[in-house]
């Protein structure tokens, strides 16, 4: 248990008494052993080894800090962390996702940087919707390590296929181009729309919800889900209608999971999808993708009252509350973090590597400028879409201490409705009740 | 080369099972001890306590003049022969047998040597080779046997080791016993539910039942003066015909069983065993054989009834015998020719009869 | 009459004839049955291991690849050992050779070592805990038994999503984090419990009476064990053996929780870190999935035919 | 009789109390309750104690005891309801299926027969993929769009059109119990063909003596033999069905809807999503308890002596 659980426990001898148990049980606030004297530890989802790796290793020449680097699979990062934190493992940075900050920060896993003015000298240079994600309570807790928005793909061949112009602009549209595609056998099932049970989930479904117009919840934080007109329940609509009415979504969509969906797109399964922007490069890689070089991104589709917002999201370096604790580690910590989320001797050399490496969105306005960045975006997609795009992204508005709670409701919800369990209205009502259940709790 | 004395012993199960109660005996050494009993008696258990394999739960056993309550098997100088011999399957005959001498660290030659002589004893020196599974039943036993024999141990222990083999197997078998017990000069405990075995091979049988020891004596004590009604009936074939009835006109000297119409003169040896006890209800026994259907006549000594069987073996025959509406069975010889329905007179050897106690089963004989 | 009897004769060679080839049928056809049901499945993760990450997505599937490449297991076999990672060296920096090979490749044939050391551990530390604990329970009569029995029983009936926080308490208070130590000892927690339990199963196949023999033989509790008992336990051994070498090659949830670095790591836990939020490389998990196959397949080949051979047979008369 | 011991001085009364025997089987248990007590112990009393107070750990400053107010709160808990049933379903098709095929499966490899010893290895492989790939390999099969189920199904012409396998809530539970299947006929194959392995020959010698047929040899011998080893198969993967978690976080995070929301999955999302320590380690004690009393059922009806 972290050591602020512990203190609360009432009779902790209980355990104490037996000896075994008790020796190695709560005994009292945990002491952190330093693993090495000096070396500091970060712990990542495993993503972008060798590119971490490499900039940790300047970074060790650079300053003489060492620092124990471990990583773990993305889809078990956030049990793993809670382990870890509970558990009391030795930890200064991690990588944090925008989702998990508010439980983070309220269970005291992680601690603001704000107090390091050389950190926060560089929200100048960033994206303001990046400085927004990382701050809770009005306290900045990381600098970005990547950051990245929903978008809508097309396969430019099918539309021309099917005898159209350019690609869908509303959702209507994407209906009605859909429909010709299924009639001339273009594709079964035009749309890809990855609607499993996952972490994605909540980014696919509030860009629905957004480009639809719609809110999951108001400025001070109560449902307004329920609403026909500004809530979501228009947007889970067009998805019903999509899969059962129009059978231009596949109802296995409830199983399909952002990767699969991806890859049933790259297989030329699908004309339209919505996956993350950096998609793109590898969709457009002729050895990950049987349409490769086909694959646009276009304006997300927009409903009757949206007007083609999206969601963005991001992650970023945080700093462990145990690091922040000590003020020598603090500051170690932190001039780690300036290495990856800041500049490292002068630049930006971490998000740009990210990025030349594996396609990752940066959230310094910066590179948007440099040569070799402008030239990577070029060769597989539309800087000025992208941009555009990017511009419209709305930081989601569930992010909470109870999020990971409802959230399990919420997606069971939809998928409830896409079987056609309950009807859209009486699943959505559900989700909010459960919301303000929850946000009456705190 | 050891005398086994349990004193007070007891055995008690931890499922409340109370397997052998208040257990007395003084086993000589060099003694050949056969307990018998039915199964569930606790012979088997007290042989185990011999061996060590069972926990004594109170009393003493002493090997000589030491108690050996807690030594465990390995420690005890015993050899043992199981019901199912036991071979290791995974260990040729050599093996099996040589394995106890292996254990107490016997040097190799030695034990090639006292195997090889075992094995010729046994006749079993050509399957040294062999694995158990290859062997017949008799084999399994010799070798089961041999194992037991080249430890020269301070005392051989034997649970029914002949009750798997076929009849004829079994009588041979018993005479080797016999003689390797002469060879061997060791005391024997053995442990088995036929009487015949106990009563050819035994110094001494120890009867029991219900973990009790009912009598302890040699062969001819037992069959001759049983302790009580259990004893009486355990041992003789076919068993021992009962008649219940009552001791009358008794003044010291003479004596009369009666039952009805029958009657027996009792003799002078056994009326002065019952002091006065007039009126007294009895259960007389008279075992199968002791009858004589040439002799009859005598007043005071006849028993009269129906044929109801026959049953010829071989030399005798079994006569089934109805005695108004009881049956009781008798040995005669085969020459005497009856058909069923016969009635028939018999004279009982009245200084053969036993008597005991009608309610306690005890024997009034002394 | 004669020819009645050879007539019979001939109709009971020709039933036995029949049995016979009826059983041959009946084996061969199952056997059959049974390789497509295993093989089917690792067929297709072969086959695929072979595929680009562009040709597994085809539809309908190719069985056999058209474009066959060795990539996925040059990644795997081509990495090079132990030099620090540099700007320029790090991989992924040159996207045609980049593509969807994971950078971390190369973590994969260490984590199989650890993995390997791991499993070897936790087999031969459950034989010596285990095996004694067996026959006592099985073969010595004492106070207490049956609550043994059913204390390692209730060890195991707690999910692990429960006990793994708990457990990563123990494992700090040890020091043991992020060491192959942590695996070692919690797998052995969570495996000899079983084993016990069919060692116990087999011991009490054996009769009591080879126990006793070899006790009067001269043998103590632990040399009847070593000397009699363990030579006849082979098949059982073999599966405790298996059992617990596969548990320790399959586990995921704690190796995740307790290792941290690649030091420590196992496969498993390489193999989930193959799909990141970035790299998705199926082909490539199919590859790493087709080796993960090989450790444990050479240690049954070693160990099987012991299961093979009834040892006990004349141990007792039938 | 040199080296028969008599119980003399120090240690006697000891001995007295405790028989050699006892002390025997406390040596040979003594380094398995070590391992137990110092590893598995203290998690198991940790999350009992845990599962007593209301624990959230996004409010760390109010964690209350409850006493067992997260027990009872759990019958009032509808999903927990669907949760056990899903569960019940899951177990009871996988756990029998595992228990008829492995039966088969390991009469046929007790038979003499050319290749029998390359076919009992191949039998091993699904065991050795570690279950994430084996998850993932099932996710890649089972794909509604490009998976290798449909494709095969397809060019076989059984189906005419891509189906829908997982995402058809009527599907979901029976296709994951298939690949928890398929993993582990391999060790209850073993289990049971160890104990077809301490059948005596001469037991069926015995009964072809005696006149019975293949099918009375079966039921009168095999299957009686048998017995110890479907305990050790019932018990082990009732327990590993009842508690399965992989497959359902890789395959579909218990849907779709809550088609496939077993307990185990009920239980992590309660602990590692909702950050409700205390609630999940109560329902793991109910799920512990279900466990426990099936396992005792199993070694009571099928157990030797234990």
């Amino acid at each position: 248990m972290s050591r602020h659980l512990k203190t609360h426990i009432p009779r902790r001898d209980f355990l104490r008494g037996s000896a075994a148990a008790g020796a190695m049980a709560l005994a009292g606030p945990a002491r952190f052993a330093m693993a090495q004297d000096q070396a500091i530890n970060m712990q990542t989802w495993s993503a972008a080894v060798d590119t971490v790796q490499s900039h940790l290793n300047a970074f060790t020449d650079a300053t003489g800090i060492a620092v124990n680097y471990g990583n773990a699979p993305w889809a078990q990062y956030r049990e793993g962390m809670v382990t870890k934190f509970v558990g009391g493992a030795p930890l200064d940075m991690m990588w944090v996702s925008d989702s998990w900050l508010p439980e983070w920060a309220e269970a005291g896993w992680i601690s603001p940087v704000d107090d390091f003015d050389f950190l926060m000298a560089y929200n100048n240079e960033a994206e303001d919707f990046c400085t927004d994600s990382m701050t809770y309570n009005g306290r900045q807790y990381g600098l970005t390590y990547y950051t990245d928005f929903m978008a809508f793909l097309y396969d430019e061949e099918k539309v021309k296929e099917a005898g159209f112009d350019g690609p869908p602009t509303t959702w209507d549209e994407v209906v009605e181009q859909s429909l010709v595609m299924k009639e001339k056998g273009i594709s079964d099932y035009p749309m890809m729309l990855a609607m499993a049970q996952e972490s994605w989930l909540i980014e696919f479904m509030a860009a629905l919800v957004y480009s639809h117009g719609g809110r999951f919840t108001d400025d001070s934080g109560m449902s307004i889900m329920q609403h026909e007109r500004d809530g979501a329940v228009e947007a889970l609509q067009w998805v019903v209608d999509a899969v059962n009415k129009h059978a231009i979504v596949s109802p296995g969509c409830v199983e399909t999971g952002e990767l699969s969906g991806l890859k049933a797109f790259a297989s030329g399964n699908h004309a339209f999808a919505m996956v993350a922007k950096y998609r793109l490069r590898m969709l457009n890689d002729p050895e990950q993708s049987q349409i490769a070089g086909k694959v646009k991104q276009a304006l997300m589709p927009k409903g009757a009252n949206g007007d083609h917002n999206t969601v963005g999201w991001m992650r970023f370096h945080g700093m462990a509350s145990q690091a922040a604790a000590d003020p020598q580690r603090a500051e170690r910590a932190a001039k780690l973090i300036e290495w990856f989320g800041g500049k490292a001797n002068g630049a930006y050399t971490f998000q740009k590597l990210l990025f030349l490496d594996i396609g990752a969105g940066f959230g310094v306005k910066p590179l948007f400028d440099d040569p070799e960045i402008q030239a990577a975006y070029n060769a597989y997609g539309d800087v000025d879409v992208i941009k555009a795009q990017q511009a419209l992204a709305l930081k989601k508005d569930v992010v909470t201490p109870w999020f990971g709670e409802w959230s399990e409701t919420n997606g069971s919800a939809w998928q409830s409705a896409i079987l056609g369990n309950s009807d859209v209205a009486a699943a959505i009502e559900k989700s909010a009740e459960l919301w303000d259940e929850l946000k009456s709790e705190y | 080369m050891a005398r086994i004395r349990f004193e007070h012993v007891e055995k008690k199960y931890s499922n409340g099972f109370h397997a052998v109660k208040d257990l007395n005996l003084d086993i000589q050494d060099k003694e050949f001890i056969v307990l018998l009993g039915p199964s569930g008696c606790g012979k088997s258990t007290t042989l185990n306590m011999i061996a060590g394999l069972e926990d004594i739960s109170d009393g003493a056993l002493r090997f000589d003049d030491e108690i050996v309550n807690f030594a465990p098997p390995h420690r005890r100088d015993v050899a043992m022969v199981f019901q199912s011999y036991a071979l290791y399957p995974h260990k040729s005959v050599f093996d099996n047998i040589g394995f106890g001498l292996k254990m107490r660290k016997v040097p190799r030659d030695e034990i090639e040597r006292r195997v090889r002589e075992a094995a010729g004893k046994l006749e079993i020196d050509h399957l040294l080779d062999r694995r158990p599974s290859q062997l017949s039943g008799g084999q399994r036993q010799r070798v089961a046997l041999g194992r037991a024999m080249v430890r020269e141990p301070a005392a051989f222990l034997m649970d029914e080791p002949l009750s798997n083999l076929d009849a004829a197997l079994r009588i041979s078998m018993r005479a080797e016993i016999k003689e390797l017990h002469r060879a061997m000069q060791t005391t024997f405990v053995y442990v088995t539910h036929d009487q015949a075995e106990a009563l050819t091979l035994a110094d001494r049988i120890v009867v029991m039942n219900d973990g009790v020891v009912q009598q302890i004596g040699t062969p001819d004590d037992i069959y001759e003066r049983p302790k009580n009604t259990f004893v009486a009936s355990f041992l003789g074939n076919p068993p021992i015909n009962y008649i219940d009835g009552q001791i009358e006109s008794t003044d010291g000297s003479t004596a009369r069983f009666r039952r009805g119409d029958l009657a027996f003169d009792l003799p002078a040896s056994i009326a002065a065993k019952l002091g006065s006890s007039h009126g007294r209800e009895v259960r007389l026994g008279i075992r199968a054989e002791d009858v004589d259907e040439t002799a009859a006549g005598a007043a005071g000594s006849v028993i009269r009834g129906k044929v109801n069987s026959i049953l010829p073996v071989g030399s005798d025959q079994f006569l089934g015998f109805d005695l108004a509406g009881q049956e009781l069975f008798f040995r005669v010889g085969k020459d005497l020719a009856h058909n069923l329905g016969d009635d028939v007179a018999l004279s009982v050897d009245l200084n053969r009869l036993h008597l005991f106690d009608k309610d306690s089963g005890e024997t009034l004989l002394w | 009459m004669a020819t009645t009897e050879r007539a019979n004769l001939i109709d009971d060679r020709r039933r036995l004839a029949l049995s016979h080839l009826t059983r041959n049928v009946v084996i061969f056809v199952s056997a059959i049955v049974l390789m497509l049901y295993v093989l089917a499945p690792v067929t297709w993760l072969v086959s695929s291991s072979f595929q680009t990450e562009a040709e597994i997505v085809s539809v309908p599937p190719h069985w056999i690849p058209e474009n066959p490449t060795l990539m996925n297991f040059e990644a795997i076999f081509g990495a090079t050992a132990e030099e620090e990672v540099t700007y320029e060296t790090r991989s992924g920096q040159d996207p045609a050779s980049g593509g969807y090979i994971p950078s971390t490749a190369g973590n994969l044939l260490p984590a199989m070592g650890n993995s390997l050391i791991v499993a070897t551990l936790v087999v031969i530390l459950n034989l010596l805990v285990g095996v004694p604990a067996a026959y006592a329970l099985a073969k010595i009569r004492f106070l207490g038994r049956d609550a043994s029995v059913y204390f390692i029983l209730v060890t195991r009936v707690i999910p692990d999503i429960a006990l793994v926080v708990p457990f990563f308490l123990v494992i700090r208070k040890l020091g043991l984090l992020d060491s192959l130590g942590s695996l070692v000892l919690t797998y052995l927690a969570v495996t000899v419990p079983f084993t016990v339990f069919i060692l116990v199963q087999f011991f009490e196949g054996l009769p009591d009476e080879l126990d006793k023999a070899a006790r009067v033989d001269g043998c103590s509790r632990f040399q009847s064990l070593v000397r009699v008992f363990l030579p006849l336990s082979l098949p059982s051994l073999v599966a405790v053996i298996l059992f617990t070498f596969l548990t320790s090659w399959n586990e995921f949830l704690l190796a995740l929780m307790f290792t941290q670095t690649e030091a420590s790591q196992t496969l498993p836990i390489v193999l989930a870190a193959f799909t990141s939020d970035f790299t998705i490389s199926f082909s490539f998990i199919n590859a790493a999935g087709v080796l993960a196959i090989v450790p444990p397949v050479v240690v049954a080949v070693i160990f099987e035919r012991y299961i093979v051979s009834g040892l006990t047979a004349g141990a007792v008369k039938g | 009789m040199t080296d028969t011991v008599s119980p003399s001085g120090r240690g006697r009364r000891l001995r007295q109390r405790f028989g050699y025997d006892e002390r025997n089987a406390a040596l040979f248990l003594a380094p398995v309750m070590v391992v137990l007590m110092g590893v598995a112990v203290f998690p198991i009393l940790y999350s009992l104690y845990l599962s007593f107070f209301r624990i959230k750990l996004t409010r760390p400053n109010q964690t209350p005891f409850v006493w067992f107010d997260n027990y009872t709160d759990l019958f009032s808990n509808e999903l927990f309801w669907v949760s056990v049933w899903r569960t019940v379903t899951f177990s009871v098709v996988s756990v029998s299926a595992i228990a008829v095929i492995a039966l088969l499966v390991s009469l046929l490899l007790n038979q003499e027969f050319r290749g029998r010893r390359v076919l009992s290895t191949i039998l091993l492989i699904p065991w050795a993929i570690p279950y994430v790939a084996n998850a993932l390999m099932w996710k890649w099969i089972y794909d509604s769009g490009y998976g290798a189920l449909n494709g095969l199904l397809y060019q076989l012409d059984f189906i005419d059109k891509y189906m829908i396998w997982l995402g058809d809530q009527d599907k979901t539970i029976f296709l994951i119990a298939n690949a928890f299947v398929w993993k582990e006929v391999p060790l209850a194959t073993i289990l049971l063909l160890v104990s077809l392995k301490a059948i005596p020959a001469d037991l069926y010698q015995a009964a072809r003596v005696d006149g019975a047929n293949i099918w009375q040899r079966f039921f009168h011998i095999t299957l009686p033999a048998m017995k110890p080893g479907f305990m050790l198969v019932m018990i082990y993967e009732t327990m590993m069905a009842i508690r399965h978690f992989d497959l359902f976080f890789i395959l579909t995070e218990g849907g779709p809807g809550d088609a496939s929301h077993v307990l185990s999955w009920h239980i992590y999302v309660e602990t590692f999503r909702n950050l409700s320590f205390g609630s999940g380690a109560a329902m793991s004690y109910v799920l512990a308890l279900v466990t426990f009393a099936l396992s005792y059922i199993f070694i009571r009806t099928l157990g030797r002596r234990i």
